[in-house]
């Protein structure tokens, strides 16, 4: 089931960068190169700049950093059209339940709590976003986790290893583990999901792990396959989505073995 | 009233007094003459308008014929309702007189009685016109809620008013209080008013009377959605600067660009001129209700903002004086200053603020007009929004009223859609996060504010008083603003410049040296 | 003669721009696109930054500003190549001249004052940049032309017509024009560049024109051929550089007939 | 001192009288026990370093060998300088003892007093090391120029050491007074110091003894060029606090990270290894003259920063108790808050001036660590750019002493060299336009900023009497602080914790608590 959020037909299909006219291109653009500020430089940013498809461009700020590096800002008329009818959504595919609802549904169909057992792996410490989703408290007004009355949460806080938060979920006998990530740098987010998803794998006989679902927001949501977890969730996640995926995906849905 | 900078008050009172001795005899010179484009003015005002093929108005034609055939020194109300005949209308009669096809004289005994009794007639059916803008404004703002201080005043400038029409409404819902339309380039220079809604412009848009209109209902459109009045503005300045006052009380503008000066120092438009058009001009504004705004804020760009601070002060004096002569109340009078010291002056935002306040203390009822930094802005689009953001707080601590909102892509482009909706979060930020800050400021007596506020006020009477000496006239000679020398006999619309002989008729000028409501 | 601005020798040909680690190729990039803010919309961005060769791009910022646009900045990694050897840099092909080397060239080879008539033509007002160049209070502490002894200096200030600064010229017997240009929307300078010099080619004889140089900040110096004008000034020029260009076109150069 | 908030002097007294309530059970505690790291650290004084091909360094082996045979009660000193073999070195003895070749045992009688003379004469001489450390950077102080306050704080973070250096130079070339190496995410949850110089670290680089002395060296070669002596810091903080405070001082660190309570709130370490830990760590850095610096920014990323106002400042007191008994100097105190409320927030700005003058007002002679905002930066790039320019103001009105310099890509990435470069310039903007706005900024008695300095004040002391009374320890098992609730007999690292038997012997320990140079 598709969403709201798809364009309506008349929509424009081919766009371009909007400065203060339609169809002007325009963009700014900054970047650092490696070369003490001189002309040459100033070329090689405008070539930098070319080549990105932004023609004329114009260097509006160049500023020495040192004698190796130059800092530039660019504005220019980019060329490329966007065709929006070619933008590629990952579209939600379950529907959205007020925590009564997503109680109810568990009631129903799975007959026990459903548990979810979350935690920050590796050495990331930032339990801000998993909290918010799994706390109570929640997140922009959403109540978390916690407040539905027919899940059980476990949050484990923050640099579980991956050994740890295996043993949990298997004597908390979880349904879902939720593993927030938020340092990226060296994409270190991806490294440590990679492992999760090995270590679930080696741990849980064939088709028998709980779901795995990750979220940061540094996260690309269309690379659920390609990491090897079921759904990724992105920066600005509310608790009620979580929970309705959940739902979805545990109760609606029969898991079918081959998937896992 | 505060007194932050403890300013002496016989130093204000003298400020005044001497602002007044400068301009007394400017206003007398005013008096003694009219221009091309007052008579047009008069002629609008009575209903005329449109263009012939060259897209020259039919005004210019009919006020260029009457010039050529009988002079302007007796106005050309005379001549032009005594060559009307019977139910013609002014347009007619010009593309009459511009075929070649009227003799226009000047009516004398009972034609003359005639000829200016319809020539009021016909002005006051313009001005009841402008009266009931005025009313309709007052009851739009009086049934939308009233926008805090300071205003945020936006401007675009596509030169294209369809594309301005969007981008005014967006800006408006986003928190612009006030919209300026930029004018195309050049267009002070033009001795005529274009006409009808135009699409092409350089970095602005023409004013146009259609323009104004349009632009006026939208912006309606969007006041009632929002439930807030927004104002729009253009300008006045120029060679035109009569009938576009006209024009904008005609279409309920609610400010004016609108120096005494202006046109002298940046457009080399010639002094007497200039006097005698921001006179009459500045009497519609007063008659329309409509918010003058003076461009203090230019010198500062050609000259040093430090240096020259006391002649933005003299400027402002001087531009009071004549505001109240012609009838404007002080709500009217935004008086302008401007951000512009270099950033990297040690000081540099005390120094603002110092000037900022002498502005706010010498002038408490004025809506002052605070302009943004553009002297020292940079292709450094962050270090710009930071400067902007501390020209709005420093807006915020001495209580501007009218804030011009500051482009981070100043040095670069005309601004973009997304640069408006920045700058006004940016404003957003200051207003909300340092609301009250006001209210602990209290620059210390002795303290580097306070006693610069007192310098530059003693520095503005010292050249005041030069000036009420020498005369206003040769100080603008002299190049004591801007650092421009203008001669009084020489710049641009001279030509336009008429002595008022004996029988000098305006219907116009009549009913507006009236009493005025305030 | 080229000027010292050449790359040293040993410098890499092949760089990529620095956000913190060699090689990383990171920039930032914003524009506004025409649609609402949604999920299509912030995926049409990532179109645009992958067209622009940004790829992992992240979109880090969206803003509705009303109901048809949205603003983004985007930050990720460009994948082009800045080929430093091929940054074809305008060099300076003049010697730089103090004001006493420069009046002693005028006087020496000149044997009369050198007359340059300066002004902004069309609409544009904007007469600092000019008048940083001629005025003798000058510009980032050098002198202006005014204040070279063997230099004669018209200023007409701004706003003036083409047809009056061709007659001025002329009536100055002018060796050279030159003209300030700073308001650029919709491309006003080139086309008012345009028309100069199609009146001066009017007005002179084949050949015998005076010298046109033009200057404003978004002007691009390469483009002084396609114009039509001798010479090209930039942002942030200085009195000197114009002097000891005007040296060394009228004086050390021979104008060649064909050149005009 | 000023007293711009009309703090009641009573009050003030009052908190420091309860923090030091508080907190003297704690410092009981804390004598009576040692901890592994802080065996670890007494070998490091003693001069052992190296690891094994593990990377396991030889101080974590010979240690828990020791701590396998005899166990730690009374101190690994006495043990290993039982052991050691005539002329060996501290390196030899523990790889014969992980190869499982070292019998130790409890000296007692003259061998007792053998090994207790040999390890404090080896002891001493690290001791040595760090006073002349301690001695050469006054000597580079004194002979350099003075940079003024706030010192500009910059970190660096790259992973890697090699691409640290330059970045670090180049930061103190455009203006840096004060250089972090931000540390590789987790290691302070490591239970020991990784050796040599490292190229791979998460969003930060591992602290290591060589990294230390390389980037100390290349500091030092970028004072000299610069004639300005630049400052490096690091984390103390974790589970080797005590030998990360060693390292640091042996190798010239300036400032480190350190805080009382830190590592039970925010690593879950446990509470009376932290209080052990950071006693002995700030021992040592009292003698080798560092600064510390503490990390209340912390609460206000996870608790909110109006409501969690006082916790700060409570922490505050503690802090300072902790650190005059550990033989610290008030210029050695560096408190930390930080500028993190919500900026949507009504009067934001204002808010935090008060914040921060409470701190300021508080702690006169402390060099106060000003945290910028990090928690509500978003992608919007300029808005956080204006964020930290408002940031920097509050620092400046309010007289911090160390400015944390904020990044405008705060929560996209850690920081560009560009960024680092921009964020430069904002505060110099700042610091050289507003230089002495601080004079004029008077909060008056009555209004928002001095009201609610009073009001977290007493706040503050209502909580400080609530812990005096159930006592610290229970306070942070109870989730007062940052919203952690962190029991004594959990968390990590309480495996290391070490009851002293009444012969336990810390050669370090006895004459670290002998009289301070200060
Ligand atoms: C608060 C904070 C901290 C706090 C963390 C406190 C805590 N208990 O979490 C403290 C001060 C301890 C901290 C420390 C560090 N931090 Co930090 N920190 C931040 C900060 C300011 C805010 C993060 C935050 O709380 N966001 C709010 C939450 C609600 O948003 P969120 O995490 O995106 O979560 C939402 C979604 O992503 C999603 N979500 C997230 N997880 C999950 C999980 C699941 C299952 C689901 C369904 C959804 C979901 O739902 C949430 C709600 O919408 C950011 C900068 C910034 N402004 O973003 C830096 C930042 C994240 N930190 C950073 C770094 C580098 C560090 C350190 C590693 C620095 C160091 N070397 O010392 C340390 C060490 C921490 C560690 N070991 O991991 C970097 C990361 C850079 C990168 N991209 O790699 C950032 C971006 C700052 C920067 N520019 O350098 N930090
Ligand atoms: C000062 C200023 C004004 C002043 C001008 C005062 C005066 N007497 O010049 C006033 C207030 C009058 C003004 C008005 C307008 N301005 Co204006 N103004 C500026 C401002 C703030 C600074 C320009 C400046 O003085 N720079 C300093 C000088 C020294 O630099 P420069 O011009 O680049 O000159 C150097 C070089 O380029 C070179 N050079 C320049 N000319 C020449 C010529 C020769 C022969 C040589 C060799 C070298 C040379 O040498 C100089 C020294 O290095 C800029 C914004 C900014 N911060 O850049 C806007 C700006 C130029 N203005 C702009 C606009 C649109 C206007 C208006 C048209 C707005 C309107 N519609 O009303 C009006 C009308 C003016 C008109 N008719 O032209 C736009 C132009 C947009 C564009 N790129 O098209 C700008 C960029 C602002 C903006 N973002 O909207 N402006
Ligand atoms: C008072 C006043 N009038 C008019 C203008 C603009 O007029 P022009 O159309 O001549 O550029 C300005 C410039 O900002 C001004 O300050
Ligand atoms: C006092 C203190 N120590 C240490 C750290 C960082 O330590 P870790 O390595 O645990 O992230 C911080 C975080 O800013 C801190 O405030």
């Amino acid at each position: 089931m598709n969403d709201q959020m798809n364009p309506s037909v008349d929509a424009p299909v081919v766009i371009r960068p909007y400065g203060d006219t339609t169809g002007d291109g325009m963009v700014q653009v900054s970047f650092t190169l490696p070369l003490a500020h001189d002309k040459r430089a100033e070329g090689a940013a405008l070539q930098l700049a070319n080549k990105m498809g932004i023609s004329p461009a114009l260097v509006v700020h160049a500023k020495a950093m040192g004698p190796e590096f130059t800092f530039f800002i660019v504005y220019g008329t980019v060329h490329h059209l966007v065709e929006v009818d070619k933008v590629v959504v990952f579209e939600r595919d379950y529907e959205l339940l007020t925590p009564k609802d997503a109680n109810a549904a568990v009631r129903e169909q799975l007959g026990r709590p459903l548990v979810t057992v979350g935690a920050c792996i590796g050495s990331d410490a930032h339990t801000v976003g998993i909290d918010a989703i799994l706390n109570i408290k929640g997140f922009a007004g959403e109540k978390g986790l916690e407040y539905y009355g027919e899940f059980e949460v476990h949050n484990l806080g923050a640099q579980v290893s991956v050994p740890e938060l295996v043993n949990q979920a298997i004597a908390f006998h979880a349904d879902a583990v939720l593993v927030s990530q938020v340092v990226t740098q060296k994409d270190a987010h991806l490294a440590n999901v990679r492992e999760l998803t090995a270590a679930f794998r080696e741990a849980y006989p064939h088709g028998r792990r709980p779901l795995i679902v990750v979220g940061g927001p540094r996260f690309d949501p269309t690379m659920a396959a390609e990491l090897g977890v079921d759904r990724i969730f992105g920066k600005g996640t509310t608790p009620g989505e979580v929970a309705s995926y959940l739902v979805h995906a545990m109760v609606n849905q029969q898991r079918k073995a081959s998937d896992v | 009233m505060t007194n932050l900078l403890h300013l002496p008050a016989d130093d204000v009172t003298r400020a005044r007094a001497l602002a007044a001795e400068a301009g007394a005899p400017v206003v007398a010179i005013a008096r003694a003459h009219s221009t091309s484009s007052v008579e047009r003015a008069v002629l609008r005002l009575a209903g005329i308008c449109g263009a012939d093929v060259d897209g020259t108005p039919w005004v210019n034609r009919l006020v260029d014929e009457v010039a050529a055939q009988v002079g302007l020194e007796s106005g050309v109300a005379l001549p032009v309702w005594n060559a009307l005949e019977q139910s013609e209308d002014l347009v007619t009669l010009a593309q009459r007189a511009a075929a070649g096809r009227v003799d226009f004289a000047l009516p004398t005994g009972p034609a003359r009685e005639v000829a200016m009794a319809n020539a009021t007639r016909a002005v006051s059916l313009g001005l009841e016109r402008i009266d009931s803008q005025r009313r309709h404004r007052e009851l739009l703002v009086a049934s939308l809620a009233t926008p805090k201080r300071p205003w945020i005043y936006l401007i675009v400038a596509t030169g294209n008013i369809n594309e301005d029409i969007p981008q005014a409404q967006a800006a408006a819902r986003e928190g612009a209080d006030v919209i300026a339309v930029i004018r195309s380039t050049g267009q002070s220079l033009l001795d005529y008013v274009p006409e009808g809604a135009t699409t092409e412009g350089y970095a602005g848009t023409y004013a146009t009377q259609e323009n104004f209109k349009l632009m006026r209902a939208a912006l309606d459109e969007t006041s009632a959605e929002l439930g807030r009045y927004i104002r729009l503005t253009n300008y006045a300045s120029g060679l035109c600067m009569p009938e576009m006052a006209t024009l904008a009380g005609l279409e309920r503008l609610d400010m004016m660009l609108n120096d005494s000066m202006y046109g002298i120092l940046f457009r080399d438009i010639n002094p007497i001129r200039t006097f005698v058009d921001q006179r009459f001009s500045r009497q519609i504004h007063a008659r329309a209700g409509i918010i003058i705004n003076t461009g203090e804020d230019n010198y500062l760009t050609t000259a040093d903002p430090i240096e020259a601070a006391h002649t933005v002060t003299v400027s402002q004096l001087l531009n009071e004086f004549f505001a109240h002569e012609a009838g404007l109340a002080d709500w009217q009078i935004g008086l302008g200053h401007a951000f512009e010291i270099n950033p990297d002056t040690p000081n540099s935002f005390q120094l603002e603020l110092a000037h900022a306040l002498l502005a706010r203390e010498l002038f408490p009822d004025a809506p002052l007009k605070w302009m943004p930094p553009t002297k020292h802005m940079t292709g450094d689009i962050f270090r710009g929004y930071l400067l902007d953001g501390f020209f709005n707080l420093a807006g915020m601590l001495t209580g501007q009223d009218i804030l011009l909102v500051g482009m981070m892509t100043e040095a670069v482009v005309t601004p973009w859609l997304s640069d408006r909706d920045l700058a006004l979060q940016n404003v957003q930020y200051v207003r909300n996060a340092a609301a009250g800050l006001r209210d602990d400021f209290h620059p210390s007596r002795t303290g580097l504010i306070a006693v610069r506020g007192r310098h530059v006020l003693a520095e503005a009477i010292g050249l005041l008083d030069r000036i009420a000496d020498t005369g206003l006239l040769n100080a603008i000679a002299d190049g004591t603003f801007g650092l421009m020398h203008r001669p009084a006999n020489k710049g641009k619309g001279l030509a336009g410049v008429i002595t008022k002989d004996p029988y000098y008729f305006n219907p116009a000028s009549l009913l507006l040296e009236g009493p005025v409501s305030a």
